[in-house]
């Protein structure tokens, strides 16, 4: 080491790393950030829910207390949303995670050409939503789709379908989307947890006489749950928060078949300018993913032990 | 069960070189030899787990070669214990009868046996990360148990715990082997594990059997310098030096060490070898004309005994001495050798050199 | 010299090229001014300057639309330019009835620079193989037409009827052909049986009559034209803007052709809305006034137009030879002639995307009656609206 | 005999062959098609007889996205508000997930899970006032400004990522480093986070990845070109008056070469990093 | 070194009660117990990388209780060795001096010495993943000894190696000591290490220091049961009973056991006691009227030894035997106690019982 550096700035952050005032340092970077990016403007969302704040009545903004979560219980689009979003939810997410499963699976057999198959499969993931959005209205387009034209030919469909413009197959489409696009980030999750667990436990449960089903069953699923809360609620959040695909593939249509909340939220704040509501929707849907992943942490921990 | 020229190679890799070994039905065999050796491997090949590239197993009178390891009703017991994380202590042990069928009433009791005979009744509800690693050991223990197999493996199932608890559950280990009966065959590099514990024990090196036989022949009559280096702790002395054989008979020589042996056919002339003695045929004694004349280098007090190491000629020498030991570093020390109780050595194949009876003492 | 940016929705690439184009212009005659453009979707295009409204951040100057400028005044998003007009030159070239669609209580908030003519677009070469003499003129006519032109079994359909983004904007057309306002005096006016009867009518097209493509749903402006471009449908209706596009893929004149809109039973309603551009913010208000008077001009407006088709506001440029002699033009000037501006009112733009579309989806999705589907748009009109 | 077992593993490796070949093709069908919508005419993607292989083979759409969206510019600055999002993340998230890992503090794992909550107010309504403060700070349309935005969700992911792998190194070389006569500091810097090398890179592609896709945040963050991300300009030039698919197709397709390019060039310390880090998981 | 009312706590969670120790220049300090016990916190403490809840601590006659571990001029060497994976053994070996701004020059002839004193010179390009395990222990030790520091720290250097190589460095470590004359805190919980290696042993438990004293003191008086367990292998075998005192002196009885005691200071009467002896006082007799009658339950032949548990009168007693010892499960044994070699413990207190000394053999 130079001795230069003995008597430079970083000396004294290196002293300063021997007190116990350097956990102080460590934090205070993100915290600092954080607070600034994320406390501040939640806060902000919180008083916005409750005053009047429509840009196009500029007259009518001030405290309104809790009239738009009132009014929220009679709006038939939020209980839809709500429906719908936790339909989306759901279903992509149990999609995704099989799908993820079996690809982590496979993938950890390690057989020959492996590493080229893991490349391929994570491709989705990569793709921006738009990019994937746009990419599949033109797969499932209802006049230029290769997904129709593919099913006529095989005899499954006789004509082209609307897969967006169906109520009973928007949400199914929109879901086959997002699964497509989000289940490598299991995949990717749950290959590196199946390369934690200790192959000895396979061979203790081939000695006792365990089918490749049951270790299945009895060992990987159970030493994967770790893992899979994990990336189950890291999903869940950002899948209820971010409006994007929806977005672009239906705006919420047909009817409000695809409508979700975040969407929903969207659109009330910028195409209605009402953000007071918006915000009200917003503080809803962030309560809701609290008592959910409250819920969650202690189901899942509580299972555990 | 009996082992017939197993080899196993791993691409081009060969790890076990022509294996053969035979043991007899409630038999305790130890496979004993240095990490890499090939142990866990040939272990895992009459588990069934790996494939040999050939050879051939059988288990009592039935060949297992081609059987999946389900169907050889064996039961195995890993270093790791591998314990099912997930499951309670009672599920783990009744795991291997649910597999196989046996009805919950039935299980329940053939559990409740094993975990009697284990003292680990109390445990039942537990889950695995709410073991000490003593407890653990016996759940695994009691995991093999339960399914009353022909065939016990255990792969170094004591190295994980710490020097007290070795020594309990070895004698543990022991107890069950006499009140069970099972053939056992059991995989470790602790040689005191090896002595206690087998009625016979196959040392290996390098994917080879470097001798198959009882403890005690073993520790007495190592094959060769590498069995009697790897068996007994301290590790035994070597001394190297020359065999001279003349009309007066026959001797080891060197430096100031003089050794009288008796080699039944020894040609006149003189050869090198190497004498191998265990430090506890080393007697400390204060007569001028004991055979080993040496400086204290070290002294250790293990608590019962003292072990000395003293410098004799260049070479380290280590002997077991008394407790009550007073010599320091730098002292002069003196060792008397049991004649009957040496080894020699062939210096150049390694290879140990029959030799007659001498009960003389010097 | 000042700098100015300007907001605008311009995004394809001859809207974007002709765009440049009056750029260049502007800074020859202006060589102190120095403009930005950015481009900002369309669809995104209120989020944004909603936000910038909130959060400050406005440009100097944007484009403004008619259906949104009640939205923009009402946000106060607009500088007002009544005196500037006033003394302004190029005043005489624009009529009266340009203006009215950018004011509001008698003050002036942009300049108009061009139009949106609503039209119709009709695939000649079918018409003529169904022996259809002429494009309808009327909705029983457009009605019988369809029947004729409709063809499931060869995948054709008469009519591109637009049910996803941006749907909204025919579904009031015809509720006002049947004889329904929408809004008088800054209150919800929809006359019931009639908007029912007009609801009725349209989504029969869908449902009953069968002559509308199963997509309609959600398809939106790509989808029918689309839809129109590879002959699955023979009428679409649009404005002047998508002319150059379907010129590009169908021969003018020969496989498709352009007519007015249908009138209805009870008016005859086509759009004609003119977009202008308006200052937002006061700092370089002289340097913006510059450039959305320019917008206004001839050249400006003529260069637009060679570029994009869209309709010049100027009546001088009007005048022009390449309107006047161009046959697939005159349906749209025809259309100047009764056309009216699109209903504008604060609130307007939130309604129609939130509540109009997602209704009359669920109408053609079966999932609402016209007569539910009423209740909701003036359900949500009158919340709109309070 | 041999063949049962070896039979049996036979066809756990042709089910794992079918498994996997069947993945691929549903990940990489819908790409595959983009990149051949990519080359073909627009007569050939706009027709009522479809077309699988182009008939003419074009890249005219690649120009056409290169020369009109100002393409060059966009991944610039697509790139370069990631490469300062993972800055950020790396500088602040690594001295934190290094405390949380390392230090022991009161009320640590109550931090721990707020660090996560956090993500969970919706971007919607977080716009409004993250644009007022980037604007009173003039960070408004600006790159370093729109990665500050993205920390808010992202940074959080990335502690509790790297946390793991930092669990993971022993913590003894660490006191080793100390009493060698490093500081916190010097043994942090040279022997924590070398070792941690892999995870952090694992952690920074998740993050970089979540950055390059972002698009409401960019949508609305963003005025001028000047710090417009790829994935709006591709949305903005969509537009209302369409973008031609096989344009759009070709943006696509150079939407995912530096992400894969950047993958494939990581990919080997990120699958090691992450099986680290799941190791104590 | 003097460690003065050391205490620390977790959170509510007290690991260690006040410890006091002291050690004289150039003393080998042993901290020995069982896991958790906070051996490892302790010697943490000492060399800086923990805080103590309150205490002091002195190295020669400076407190370094507020210095950084890199002011204590100490050096450590860990269980997991700590190398740095990425440094060449040389470099790993000069780190701490590199650290310390010592010229390259000068850098490099420190490590050559120390390589050479380890025998480890022609490693020192290497990289740690590439040695065995007992060569990372000796690259562990040079980086200590390179740097001549006051005090050398050990966190359990032995107990990742096997048992052979562990009895190998054990020896190492004690030469080093002697050659260097280093003060040395050494943690561990092998009790055999504790007794070669140490001038002075602190049994801990529970965050309580049970006993410190030399080793062959807590070897043959343990101040308490705790102890006296802990400390030898196999351990000392406890049988309850009564100590009775009368007239005729004092004696321990158990079933048919009886002890003849010489206790100071006995009042008449009888209290409840427990009778400890070591595995090797007991001597395999053939007399009739030894102390001990028993049933042989399991034999184990260590090889130098041979281990006998017998059952008496319902306790398991181990003895140490002869390598030549016979007999096979179910032999009756017996054994004589050497009374001199014996210790009491009060039953409730557990704590020894003070004993005069009283020569006569049973
Ligand atoms: N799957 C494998 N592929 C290639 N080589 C292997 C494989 N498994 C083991 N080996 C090699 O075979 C040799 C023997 O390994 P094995 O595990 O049997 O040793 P061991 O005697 O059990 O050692 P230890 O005491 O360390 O457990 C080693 O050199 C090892 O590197
Ligand atoms: N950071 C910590 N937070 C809370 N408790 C701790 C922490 N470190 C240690 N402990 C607890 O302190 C006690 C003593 O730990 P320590 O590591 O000193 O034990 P040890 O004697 O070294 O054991 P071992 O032989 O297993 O290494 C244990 O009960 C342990 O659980
Ligand atoms: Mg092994
Ligand atoms: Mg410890």
């Amino acid at each position: 080491m130079k001795p230069a550096l003995h008597r430079g700035p970083l000396t004294r952050l290196g002293d300063l790393s021997e007190t116990r005032y350097w956990v102080y340092f460590l934090l205070f970077p993100s915290l600092i950030l954080l607070l600034l990016v994320v406390a501040y403007p939640t806060l902000y969302g919180f008083v916005i829910s409750v005053r009047e704040m429509r840009l196009t009545r500029p007259g009518l903004n001030g405290w309104v207390g809790a009239k738009h979560y009132v009014a929220m219980m009679s709006d038939r689009v939020f209980w839809i949303s709500l429906k719908n979003t936790a339909i989306w939810v759901a279903a992509a997410i149990a999609i995704e995670v099989t799908l993820g499963f079996i690809a982590a699976v496979a993938l950890n057999r390690n057989v020959p050409g492996t590493k080229l198959f893991g490349v391929l499969i994570l491709l989705p993931y990569f793709l921006p939503n738009v990019v994937a959005g746009h990419m599949w209205a033109l797969l499932l387009d209802p006049r230029l789709g290769v997904i129709n034209d593919l099913l006529v030919r095989s005899g499954v469909l006789s004509t082209y379908k609307a897969w967006f413009a169906d109520p009973a197959t928007a949400l199914a489409a929109t879901i086959l989307v997002e699964a497509w696009h989000g289940f490598p980030f299991f995949a990717l999750l749950f290959l590196a947890g199946l390369k934690g667990i200790p192959e000895d436990l396979y061979k203790a449960a081939a000695v006792d006489g365990a089918g490749p089903v049951r270790q299945f069953q009895l060992i990987t699923v159970p030493m994967l749950r770790t893992v899979i809360t994990a990336a189950v609620i890291l999903r869940v959040i950002s899948l209820v928060n971010s409006p994007d695909l929806l977005l672009v593939l239906t705006g919420g249509g047909p009817g409000n078949a695809t409508q979700v909340l975040s969407l929903y939220a969207f659109q009330t704040a910028y195409r209605e300018f009402n953000f007071g509501y918006a915000g009200a929707l917003s503080v809803v849907m962030f309560v809701i993913l609290m008592v959910f992943a409250t819920l969650y942490i202690r189901f899942t921990r509580v299972s555990r032990e | 069960m009996s082992i017939r020229d197993i080899q196993k190679s791993y691409g081009a890799l060969k790890v076990l070189h022509g294996i053969d070994v035979d043991l007899e039905d409630g038999g305790f065999l130890v496979l004993l030899g240095p990490s890499g050796c090939g142990k866990s491997t040939l272990l895992n090949i009459i588990a069934g787990l790996d494939e040999p590239s050939s050879g051939d197993i059988a288990i009592g009178d039935r060949s297992v070669t081609a059987l999946p390891p389900k169907d050889r009703n064996i039961a195995m017991v890993f270093q790791s214990y591998a314990l099912y994380p997930t499951m309670s202590v009672e599920r783990n042990i009744g795991f291997g009868l649910e597999m196989r069928g046996v009805p919950e009433q039935q299980r329940r009791a053939e559990v409740q046996k094993a975990a009697e005979m284990l003292q680990i009744s109390h445990l039942l509800d537990r889950l695995p990360a709410n073991l000490s690693g003593g407890q653990r050991q016996r759940v695994a223990m009691g995991r093999a148990i339960v399914r009353s197999p022909d065939l016990f493996l255990f792969d170094e199932p004591l190295s994980n715990l710490d020097a007290k608890l070795r020594v309990e559950m070895r004698t543990e280990i022991k107890r069950l082997h006499e009140r069970l009966g099972t053939t056992i065959v059991y995989v470790t590099h602790d040689q005191i594990e090896a002595m206690t514990l087998a009625t016979k024990v196959a040392v290996m090196k390098g994917g080879y059997v470097q001798q198959l036989a009882d403890p005690r022949t073993i520790y007495e009559r190592p094959a060769n310098m590498f069995v009697a280096g790897f068996i007994g702790s301290p590790a035994m002395n070597f001394i190297r030096g020359k065999l001279i054989s003349d009309d007066g008979g026959s001797r080891f020589e060197s430096g100031g060490v003089i050794v009288p042996v008796s080699i039944p056919d020894s040609a006149a002339g003189s050869r090198d070898c190497v004498l191998g003695v265990r430090p506890e045929e080393l007697k400390v004694v204060e007569r001028d004309d004991a055979a080993i004349h040496g400086v204290i280098d070290v002294v250790e007090p293990t608590g019962p005994d003292t072990m000395v190491t003293a410098l004799v000629g260049g070479h380290a020498i280590v002997a077991r001495a008394e407790a009550r030991f007073q010599g320091r570093r730098c002292d002069q020390v003196r060792f008397s050798i049991d004649a009957q109780s040496i080894n020699l050595f062939d210096a150049e194949t390694q290879d140990r050199i029959e030799m007659g009876v001498n009960p003389q003492r010097l | 010299a000042a700098a100015i940016n300007y907001w605008h929705h311009f995004t394809s690439q001859s809207e974007m090229a002709g765009l440049v184009k009056i750029i260049e212009l502007f800074g020859k005659s202006h060589p102190g001014i120095t403009v930005t453009q950015e481009s900002i979707p369309n669809s995104e295009y209120m989020a944004k300057v909603s936000s910038a409204v909130v959060a400050g951040g406005r440009p100097d100057t944007g484009m403004v639309i008619a259906e949104r400028f009640a939205d923009l005044t009402a946000m106060g998003a607009l500088v007002d330019i009544t005196e500037r007009v006033k003394g302004w030159k190029g005043k005489a070239n624009l009529p009266e009835n340009r203006w009215t669609g950018m004011s509001q209580d008698g003050a002036i908030y942009a300049v108009p620079a061009y139009a949106f003519v609503d039209w119709m677009y009709y695939r000649k070469d079918y018409f003529d193989e169904a022996g259809l003499s002429g494009p309808p003129k009327t909705f029983d006519e457009f009605v019988a037409a369809c029947r004729k032109l409709t063809d499931p079994a060869k995948g054709r359909y008469a009519f591109g009827m637009r049910g996803g983004a941006g749907a909204f904007k025919y579904v009031i057309d015809v509720m006002e052909a049947f004889g329904s306002p929408i809004v008088k005096d800054g209150q919800a006016a929809i006359d019931k049986a009639a908007a029912v009867e007009a609801i009725t009518f349209y989504s029969s097209l869908f449902l009953k009559e069968k002559v509308v493509p199963p997509s309609a749903p959600n398809d939106s402006y790509r989808q029918i034209m689309e839809g129109f471009r590879t002959g699955q449908t023979a009428m679409i209706w649009h404005h002047t803007g998508s002319l150059i596009e379907i010129s590009a893929a169908l021969k003018p004149g020969e496989q498709f052709a352009t007519a007015p809109m249908p009138a209805g039973p009870k008016a005859h309603i086509a759009r004609v809305a003119y977009a202008g551009n308006g200052i937002m913010k006061d700092d370089n208000i002289d340097a913006a006034w510059e450039w959305i008077s320019f917008w206004g001009e001839k050249d400006a407006a003529i260069t637009l137009l060679e570029a994009t088709g869209y309709f010049p506001a100027s009546t001088a440029a009007l005048e022009d030879d390449r309107i006047k002699s161009n046959p697939i033009y005159q349906a749209a000037s025809q259309t100047l002639d009764f056309g009216r501006l699109p209903n504008s009112f604060v609130g307007a733009a939130g309604w129609s995307e939130n509540v109009v579309n997602p209704t009359f989806q669920s109408v053609l999705t079966g999932q609402l009656t016209p007569e539910q589907a009423v209740d909701r748009m003036i359900e949500g009109l009158e919340a709109a609206l309070r | 005999m041999f063949k049962t077992s070896r039979g049996r593993r036979l066809m756990a490796d042709i089910l794992t062959y079918a498994v996997l070949l069947t993945m691929t093709m549903f990940c990489l069908g819908p790409i595959v098609w983009m990149f051949l919508t990519s080359l073909k005419n627009e007569a050939d993607i706009v027709t009522s007889q479809m077309q699988y292989i182009p008939r003419t083979i074009t890249f005219q759409n690649y120009r056409a996205i290169w020369t009109q969206s100002n393409f060059p510019v966009l991944i610039t600055n697509s790139l370069v508000v990631t490469t300062i999002t993972v800055a950020i993340c790396v500088l602040t998230g690594t001295l934190a997930a290094y405390a949380f890992s390392r230090l022991s503090f009161k009320g640590r794992d109550r931090l721990m899970l707020s660090y996560l909550l956090v993500r969970m107010f919706p971007a919607v309504m977080v716009i409004i006032p993250l644009f007022v403060m980037m604007r009173t700070v003039g960070l408004v349309d600006s790159r370093f400004g729109l990665a500050l935005a993205y920390t808010s969700f992202l940074l959080p992911l990335f502690v509790w990522m790297l946390k793991g792998f930092f669990d993971a190194a022993p913590k003894e070389l660490e006191s080793a480093a100390r009493i060698d006569g490093s500081t916190r500091l010097g043994a942090m810097v040279r022997i924590v986070l070398p070792l941690a090398r892999n995870g952090l890179v694992a952690s920074s592609v998740f993050i970089a990845i979540a950055a390059w896709n972002e698009f409401i945040f960019a949508l609305m963050l963003t005025t001028g070109q000047g710090s417009r991300t790829w994935p709006v300009g591709l949305q903005l030039m969509v537009g209302e008056f369409q973008l031609p698919w096989g344009v759009l197709a070709a943006g696509g397709i150079l939407s995912i070469l530096p992400v894969v390019i950047l993958f494939a060039i990581v990919q080997r310390a990120m699958v090691q990093g992450l099986t680290a880090g799941a190791v104590k998981g």
